[in-house]
C-alpha cells in the first residue's frame, strides 16, 4: 500500500464537500492555476509507512560513528540531560502549540516564557531577557544590531578570542549594513584586554567578546566594561551558561548585553540544532531587545497573566520598522532550558559547573603531562583550554578520531598561526577513565 | 498560577548530579567566581513534574484542539517525526569540521543533503540550503543572496518590492539586509495590482518578495508576468514559502520564474510549531544564486558519500552556528519521505478542499471581500457582525470557549476585521462542521446578543487580559532580577 | 554526593514538621518498634544519580544479544507497534494515575477502558468483557476458574496443544483446588476435535483450546462448541489477537469464554512482561467474570459517564468470597491495546493479520523446500507452524542463535516424542530476505 | 465525551503499515474466515491523537494532583525509571529458554537475579521470585507456596488467619488457594486482638497474614509473639508488603519471623501506577519454601553468569507466563539503584514523618480512633461529621474540587467514616500544608452548611455517577457488541 498522508476524509467525504463547494472535482479547485503555470516536475519517490520510514533513518543514523568519546565543543556541548526534561517538553499541549499570540489559551507557553526570561536574567546578571532567539552565534549578531540602535553609532570592536562562527554570522550579518566591525587579533590563552581597550573610541557601538574565549580562558570584563562606558560604547558578551554556576556573571561585571547559546541547558547534540540563542541586558534598552517578550499582566477579574508584550517593535506590527524580523524563535528549547535550570536549581547548577571544572583541570593536567604538549592558557579556565601540540593538531585529532576520540577543535582553520593546537572541551560526562584513555592515544598519535 | 519561583525553598534539591572521580580544582580567583550560587528555583523533581505538566495543560494545541490559523499550517504533527529525530540526538556538529571528520558522520550528512535534494525538487529550485533556523531568517538570507548576487554584477540596487497583503516578515527581512521598502497596493481582484507593480519597478529594485497564493488564499493568475517584469529590471523574484502547502505538486515556483524560495519546514512539512518555535527555513535557489550560498555546505561525491566544504569566496558567509536546526530538518525529511509523490499531492489537494469547504459553508453568514475559489485558506472579515460592535478579536474569543483556537484576525491588513483560515488537509469533514457551526452561533450571537461577547472568553484560566498594563509596566522578569 | 531520593523537604522544614509533630528527631517516630525487632541487615550499594543508573543499565541491556531476528513465539511476539501508542500511553494522566475508585476524577481511564471492552469484545465476537488480567495464561486459569463457578461442575477437559506454559499456569492454580484436569494429548499439526469430543461428559465444566494451538493449526470451534453445549458444558477458547483480523471470531464459532494474551496490541516484548490478558464472553456470565468491569452511566445532571462497576463481586467488598483475588489489572497495556486497535482501525487490523499470514505461508513455502525440512501442518495457520528437521530442533536452534537468528520454539521439552520439530513464527516484521536467510542457514546447520 | 467509536466514520484509515514483499496467501476456507474486518474504529491518526489526549486530561494523576491514599503508596514515580525500563522493550523472554538461549539474554537474566538479591536483602528472606505480576497475584503465590511445605510435610491444614483491618486480597488470595478464612478482630490499642488470635490459633491453620504497620498505620509490638504463636502450630507467617514502605531499613519482616512475603513494585519501590496496572508482586521466602518457588528460575553460575533453570519437581509449576512484569521490575530495580542504603532509609523516615505531620495537624477536627505515634498512614474517622449528614465520602468530593485525589475511605472497614491518608515521602511540606487546609475546610463546611456537599464536586467532566444504575444495567460495551 501507499504512504502515510495523514489525509482523514474518506472518499465519500470528499464527494460531499465537493458537492458543498459546488466544483466537480479535485481539479475545479485548481482551475486558477492555469496549466502553463502547473509543475514540471515532482518527480519523488513513493511513500512509505512510519515502520518503514524508522527503518531508513535507523539505518542512516547507523552510518554516523557510534560512541565517539567527544572532548569537542565548538559551540554545542554534550552534557547530560536529566530525564524530566525529555518528558515534560515531550508534553504536546507545549510541543505542539503555536505561538502564544492569543493568550488566554496560551498562558502554559506564556508563563514558562516568563520563568524562562527570569532565569535568563538571574544566570547572567541581568534585567530584562527575551523569549530566546535562534541560536548563540545569531544571537550574538542581533546584540550587534542592537547595540548599533541603542548608541546610533556604527562602529563594533570584536574581539579575535570569540567563537569563529559567530564571528563570521555576525559578518554575514553586517555585510550590506553600512557598519565598519574591527576585528582585535586574541592574544590566545591570556586574560588580556588592553588590545580591546586600545581599539575603543567615541564612535564605537559595542566591544563584543566571549567569556570564556574560544580558548577556554576566564576574564575579568569589569575593566573593560568600564573603559567602554567611559567611551559611551556597550560591552557585549557571550557566555556559556553552563560555567555561569560558579563564574561571576558578565552583568555583574558589566556587561550591558549578554548573549549566549542555551544548547547545553538541557538541549542534545542534534548534530547543531535546535538549540536556542538568549539576549538579556538592561532595562532602559528594553525597547531595542529583538524578538519576543512575554510580560506580566492581569486579566479583567484581576487574575496574573502573562502575555506578549512590546509587540509594535515586532515586524508583524511594525513590518519594515521593526527591532528584527524573526518571528518563528527556539521556544520549546527555551522551555528546556528553563526545565533544566529548575531541575537542577540554584545548588545543581554550582555542582555541574564545579564538576565540569574539576575535570577540565584533571584532564588539563593529564594531557599537559603528555611529553611535547603544552597547556597554552595562562589564566584561568572553565571546562576548555588549549594544548598546543608537537605536531600539527590535524595530524592528532584524525589519528584519535580512528580510535573513537574526538579529540578537540583544531585551531589552525580559524587562526593560521595556530595549526598545532586545538581547544579541548571537557564537560560532566568524561571519565577519569576517558580522559587518561585520551592522553595515553595522544601520546601514541604523537610519538608513534 | 505560582510562577516555578514562587516554588522555591531554601535547601530543596531537585535532579542529583553524578559523583565527581576527580579532585576538586582549586577555587577560582574571587574577580571571576560569583557571589554565590546562581539563584534558580530550589525545587525538588516531583515540584518541576507538577509545575510543567500542570502549566501545558493551560495551552490549546494541535493535540488537543483545532487551529483553523491563517498562514500558518498547523497540521498535525506525526509522532513517528519525533522518533525519527530523536535517532540524531546523540551527534555532535563539530565531528564533520574536524580534519577527515565527514566519515564519521555520513548519516548526518546524507540527511542534510537528502532533505536538500527532495526540497530542490519541490520548489523547483537548483540548490537549497538548511542552514536558516526558521522562515524570517531564510528571508533574510535569501535577499542577502540576492545582495550578493546584484554586488556581484556590480548592479546598483536600493529597493525590495512587496505587496501590501505580505507578511510583515518579508519588508523586516529586507531591511535587515539595507533595502528599503517599495509596498503595491492589492487591486479589488485580491491580487497585487499588476498596474501599480509596473509603475514602480525600476533598474533600482534589488528584488520582489510575494507568496503565491497570497495571504488572501488567491493565486495570482499573473504571476508569471510578474516575474518576467522583474527579471526584465534584473530584479530577482523572491517566493515566500508560507503558503507552500496550497501548491504541492501542483506548481513550482522555480518553474514560473522564482529565482529564490525559503520554505517553513514547520508549516508545510508537518514539524511541530514548539509554542513558537523551533522552525526551520530551508532556502533554495537557481543557479544563479548557488555560489553565495552560506557555508558549510554538504556535497554528495561522487563515490556517493558525502563531504562538507566551505562556502565559496563569493559566498554570503555563514547565517547560523552549524547545518541548520537538524531535528527540526529529520522531521520535515521523515514527512516527506512517509508521503512520498502521491501523499505530498494528496496534501495540497485536500488543504484547498478543505479550505473551499468552510469558505463555502460561512459565506452566507460573514463577509467574503474576495469571493473566488480560494487555494488553501479564505479571508472573511467580520464588518457586517462589526457594525453591532461586535469584532474580529470577539469571535475570536467566543471560539476560544468552543474549543478552537481562533483563525488568524486582523491579518491580512487589507481585510477590514479579516478573519483568516486555513483549516490544512489533517483536519476531517467532521472537525470543520464542528468549527463552521461555531462560526456560525457566533455570527448568531452577534446579531441577537452582541454585548455577549464582551465577557468571553469565560472558560480559560486567564479571561482578556490588560495588554496596556503589560506594555506599561514591562514586568518581564520575575520580582528580584 | 549520595543518590537521588525524592524527599523534597529540606532540614529545616524536616525540623519544623518534628516540631509540629512533638517528635525530637526522626527515630523518635519509630519508638513503636523496639530494638529487638530492628533490621539485622540491610546490606545494600550507595545509591547514585539517574544518569550514573542510566549508564549502569546500558551496561547492562547491552549484555542481552543485539539484534536477533525472531522467529519465536511462545505467546509473545515481535510485533509492530505504531509510534502513537508510545506516545499516547506515556501521558503521566495515564501512567501515573491510580485505579478509577473515585470516578469523578478517573474518566480518562474509565472511558478508555470502558472502550477496551467494547474493541475486544468486537475482536472476538462477544458480549461483555473485563477491564484486563494480568497475562493470557493467568486469564486462561480464571477462566477455567469461571467456568467451573458457571457450571458447578468440577471436572476440566484441556486440550494439549494449548501453549504448555499456560498448561502449567493452569494446573497449578488449580492444584489445591478440588477439580478433576484431564489433559488430552494432541494430534500435533492437525485440524481435529475428535479426541476432545471424546473426552466430554455431563461433569465437566469446559473445555479448553487454543486457536491457532500451539503449533499454528487453526480449527473451526463449532463443532466442538455445540458438543460441549450438548453436554452442559462450556467452550473456553484462548485467541492470539492479531489473528483476529481475519479469522472468524471464537465468539462466532460458539466459545463461550474467549481469553488470550494481549501483548501482540501494542506492547512491547519486554522480556516477557507487562502485557495483559483479556476474557469475555457471555452477558448472561458477567457476574461470574473475575476482576474489575467499567460500566457506563449517568452523573446527577445526566451526563454520560464510566465507574467501575459490579464492584460486589471483587476482593475489596466481597474478601474471601469474591470472584477472584484480582486488585491491580494491567490497564496501562490494556490502554496500548486499544490505542493500538483504533489507529489500526478495521481494514488496519484485516491487512495486518493478512500480512502475517502472508509471510507466514511464504516462510512455509521456502522453509519447506529446505531438503529435509518437513511442515508438519496438514491444516490452516495463521503466523505460527511447524517444521520437522532430521536432526533434533535443539542442534538447529542452537547453531541459529549463533547466527542472530531465534529460529523457533523446540517441542522437545514440551512434547518429548516431538524433539525434531520447531515452532516458527512469522510476524509482518520478517522481511522476504530475513526469510530467505533463515532458509538458507537452516539449511547450512543442517547440512554442514 | 464521545466515545472512539462514535467518531468512527466508514472509510477512514489511520496508521498505515508497510508495504507487503511476498505474495499474498491463498485465502482461509469460509469456516475458518472472518465475516469482513472486525468492527473497530474506523479514524485518522489526529482522530487517535486528539482523543487519547483529551481523554487524558479527564484524569487525576500523581504528575498532576497530591495522592493522600491510604495503604496505596503513591509516591512520585521517577522520569528515569522509564527510560530504564525502555532499554530493555526489544527482548523476547523466550531466548532464554531456547537451548543455550541464555547467554544471549545474560542482561534481562541478570536484571531479574539483582532484582531479587536486593529485594530479598531488603525483606529479610533468603529467596525471591519476581513471577507474579501484581500485590494479589503475590498472595496467591505465597500461599501456594504454604500450601505446597504443608503437603510435603503431611500437614493437614484447612485454614488461613487474618486480621479484621486487613486488605480484602489478603482472604480472597487465600480462597483462591482453597482456604477457609478466619478472621482475628481488632482490640481497642489498634492491634490485631492477642487473645483471640491465640484462641483460634490449632494445627489446622495453615498462615497467619499479617501487614505491619497494619492498616491504621500501627505497628504491631507483639509481632515477633505473633509469629512464634504461629510456629508452634506449624503455621506460616504470611507478610502481607503493601506497607513496606513504613518500615525500609528499619525492620525487615525475615527477622521478626515471617516465612513469606509479597512486595508490591508498583507502590514502596515507585513504579507508576498506571490507572490500576500494571504492578508486580515479587514473593521472598525462608529457605523453608524455597524449594517450592515457582519457575522458570535465574540463577548466578560461579563464573558469575546467568543460567535459567526450570521449576523443581517439588515447585507449585508456574504462576505466569515468563519472569514477571519484567518493565515494571526494570523500574523498581532502577530505583532501588538511585537511592540505594541510604536512600532507602530516607524514603521510610521521611514517610512516616510525612504522616505524623498530617496526623498531628488534623486530629482537632477529625476524630482520631487510634491516637498514637503512626507509622507511614494514618486514619480518620468522619464520625463527627457524619453527625451532620456529612460522611467520609462527601469530604472526599470536596477534596476533588480543591485538587486533591481524595484519601481511602471506608477502609479499613473497622473505623467507621474512616479516612486513611498516606502521604508518602516525595510531597513536600507545602503540598501536605495546601491539603491539610482543605480538610480543615471540609470539616468548617461540615458545620457551617453540611448540605453543600450533595453538589459536590462541580469542577470535573461529571458530578457524582449513578452506581446503582451501572450495576443494574450493566452496560459493559458500546452499543454493537
Amino acid at each position: 500500500m501507499s504512504g502515510a498522508d495523514y489525509c482523514p476524509n474518506s472518499p465519500e467525504e470528499v464527494r460531499r464537500m465537493l458537492d458543498a463547494v459546488g466544483a466537480a472535482d479535485i481539479d475545479d479547485l485548481f482551475r486558477p492555476v492555469s496549466p502553463a503555470l502547473r509543475a514540471k516536475s515532482f518527480n519523488l519517490p513513493p511513500g512509505m509507512s512510519e515502520f518503514e520510514m524508522l527503518h531508513r533513518f535507523q539505518t542512516l543514523a547507523g552510518r554516523n560513528a557510534q560512541g565517539l568519546v567527544h572532548f569537542v565543543g565548538g559551540g554545542f556541548h554534550d552534557h547530560l540531560i536529566p530525564a524530566v526534561v525529555d518528558h515534560l517538553a515531550s508534553r504536546p499541549e507545549f510541543y505542539t502549540a503555536y505561538t502564544p499570540y492569543q493568550p488566554e489559551c496560551s498562558q502554559g507557553t506564556l508563563q514558562a516564557l516568563f520563568e524562562y526570561q527570569t532565569a535568563i536574567c538571574r544566570l547572567t546578571g541581568t534585567e530584562v531577557a527575551n523569549a530566546s532567539l535562534y541560536d548563540g552565534g545569531t544571537a550574538l549578531a542581533e546584540a550587534a544590531l542592537m547595540a548599533l540602535r541603542i548608541t546610533g553609532r556604527s562602529r563594533l570592536v570584536v574581539d579575535g578570542a570569540v567563537n569563529p562562527f559567530h564571528r563570521e554570522i555576525l559578518a554575514t550579518y553586517l555585510a550590506n549594513l553600512d557598519v565598519e566591525l574591527v576585528e582585535i587579533a586574541p592574544k590566545a590563552g591570556m586574560e588580556d584586554d588592553v588590545r580591546l581597550r586600545a581599539a575603543l573610541d567615541d564612535a564605537t557601538a559595542a566591544v563584543i567578546v566571549q567569556n570564556p574565549d574560544f580558548f577556554g580562558t576566564l576574564s575579568d570584563l569589569s575593566g573593560l566594561a568600564a573603559e567602554a562606558h567611559g567611551v559611551g560604547a556597550l560591552l557585549v558578551a557571550s557566555a556559556y551558561p553552563i560555567s555561569l554556576g560558579i563564574v561571576r556573571s558578565p552583568g555583574s561585571m558589566g556587561a550591558d548585553i549578554v548573549v549566549g547559546d542555551g544548547q547545553s541547558l538541557g538541549n542534545p547534540l542534534s548534530f547543531g540544532g535546535p538549540s536556542f540563542g538568549f539576549i538579556a541586558g538592561r532595562r532602559e534598552h528594553i525597547r531595542n531587545l529583538p524578538g519576543r517578550i512575554i510580560g506580566e499582566t492581569v486579566d479583567r477579574n484581576g487574575t496574573r497573566g502573562f502575555v506578549l508584550t512590546l509587540q509594535a517593535r515586532e515586524q508583524h506590527i511594525k513590518r519594515h520598522k521593526a527591532t528584527s524580523n524573526i518571528c518563528s524563535n527556539q521556544s520549546l528549547c527555551a522551555l528546556r532550558g528553563l526545565i533544566f535550570l529548575s531541575a537542577l536549581g540554584s545548588e545543581g547548577m554550582a555542582e555541574l559547573a564545579r564538576l565540569n571544572r574539576d575535570k577540565a583541570e584533571y584532564a588539563k593536567a593529564v594531557l599537559g603531562a603528555v611529553p611535547g604538549v603544552e597547556v597554552l592558557n595562562s589564566g584561568f579556565t572553565f571546562n576548555e583550554f588549549t594544548v598546543c601540540l608537537p605536531k600539527t593538531a590535524e595530524e592528532a585529532v584524525v589519528a584519535l578520531l580512528r580510535k573513537g576520540v574526538a579529540a578537540g577543535v583544531p585551531l589552525g582553520p580559524y587562526y593560521p598561526d595556530m595549526e598545532k593546537c586545538m581547544v579541548v572541551t571537557v564537560t560532566e560526562k568524561r571519565t577519569r577513565a576517558e580522559i587518561d584513555t585520551f592522553a595515553r592515544q595522544l601520546e601514541g598519535a604523537l610519538w608513534n | 498560577m505560582e510562577l516555578i519561583f514562587e516554588k522555591s525553598v531554601t535547601g530543596r534539591r531537585g535532579v542529583r548530579l553524578p559523583a565527581g572521580d576527580v579532585s576538586p580544582a582549586p577555587p577560582l580567583p574571587a574577580a571571576l567566581v560569583r557571589d554565590g550560587a546562581p539563584d534558580l528555583p530550589q525545587v525538588s523533581e516531583l515540584d518541576v513534574v507538577r509545575h510543567f505538566t500542570t502549566l501545558s495543560r493551560r495551552n490549546f494545541s494541535v493535540d488537543t484542539h483545532f487551529y483553523p490559523l491563517g498562514s500558518c499550517t498547523m497540521k498535525y504533527n506525526a509522532k513517528a517525526l519525533e522518533e525519527a529525530a530523536k535517532l540524531f540526538a546523540p551527534y555532535h556538529p563539530m565531528v564533520p569540521l574536524l580534519p577527515h571528520g565527514a566519515s564519521f558522520s555520513q548519516g548526518s550528512l546524507g540527511l542534510v543533503h537528502g532533505l536538500g535534494e527532495a526540497l530542490a525538487e519541490i520548489t523547483g529550485m537548483d540548490e537549497v540550503t538548511c542552514q536558516p533556523l526558521a522562515g524570517a531568517h531564510g528571508e533574510m538570507t535569501g535577499i542577502m543572496l540576492i545582495a550578493a548576487y546584484h554586488e556581484a554584477q556590480g548592479n546598483r540596487k536600493k529597493y525590495v518590492v512587496v505587496p501590501d497583503s505580505s507578511h510583515g516578515t518579508n519588508p523586516a527581512s529586507a531591511a535587515m539586509v539595507g533595502y528599503e521598502i517599495i509596498t503595491v497596493p492589492t487591486a479589488p481582484y485580491g491580487d497585487m495590482d499588476l498596474e501599480k507593480y509596473r509603475a514602480v519597478m525600476t533598474d533600482e529594485v534589488a528584488a520582489v518578495m510575494m507568496t503565491c497564493p497570497n495571504t488572501l488564499g488567491l493565486f495570482n493568475p499573473h504571476i508569471r508576468e510578474i516575474c518576467d517584469i522583474a527579471h526584465d529590471h534584473d530584479a530577482l523574484m523572491y517566493y515566500d514559502g508560507a503558503n507552500l502547502n496550497a501548491i504541492l505538486g501542483k506548481v513550482r515556483p522555480g518553474d514560473v520564474g522564482f529565482d529564490v524560495i525559503h520554505v517553513n519546514l514547520h508549516k508545510t512539512f508537518g514539524t511541530p510549531h514548539g509554542g513558537g518555535g523551533p522552525g526551520s527555513g530551508p532556502v533554495g535557489v537557481k543557479k544563479l544564486l548557488a555560489s553565495y550560498l552560506p557555508g558549510p555546505r554538504v556535497v554528495k561525491n561522487s563515490d556517493g558519500d558525502y563531504s562538507v566544504i566551505p562556502h565559496s569566496h563569493e559566498s554570503i558567509g555563514r547565517t547560523a552556528g552549524f547545518f541548520g536546526n537538524f531535528g527540526v530538518m529529520a522531521k520535515a525529511f521523515a514527512y516527506i519521505t512517509m508521503l512520498g509523490q502521491e501523499g505530498l499531492i494528496q496534501v495540497s489537494e485536500q488543504a484547498v478542499l478543505n479550505a473551499n469547504y468552510i469558505m463555502a459553508r460561512l459565506k452566507d453568514v460573514y463577509d467574503l471581500p474576495y469571493d473566488q475559489t480560494c487555494m488553501h485558506e479564505c479571508v472573511f472579515s467580520a464588518a457586517r457582525q462589526a457594525r453591532n460592535g461586535v469584532h474580529a478579536i470577539d469571535i475570536a474569543k467566543f471560539l476560544i470557549d468552543r474549543g478552537f483556537h481562533p483563525p488568524t484576525v486582523y491579518f491580512p491588513l487589507i481585510v477590514k476585521e479579516a478573519i483568516m483560515i486555513e483549516p490544512t488537509e489533517t483536519e476531517s469533514k467532521e472537525t470543520l462542521d464542528a468549527f463552521i457551526e461555531a462560526m456560525r452561533d457566533a455570527a448568531d450571537l452577534a446579531e441577537k446578543d452582541p454585548a455577549a461577547f464582551a465577557e468571553l472568553p469565560r472558560t480559560m484560566p486567564i479571561t482578556r487580559p490588560d495588554e496596556t498594563r503589560a506594555a506599561r509596566e514591562q514586568n518581564v522578569c520575575y520580582f528580584g532580577c
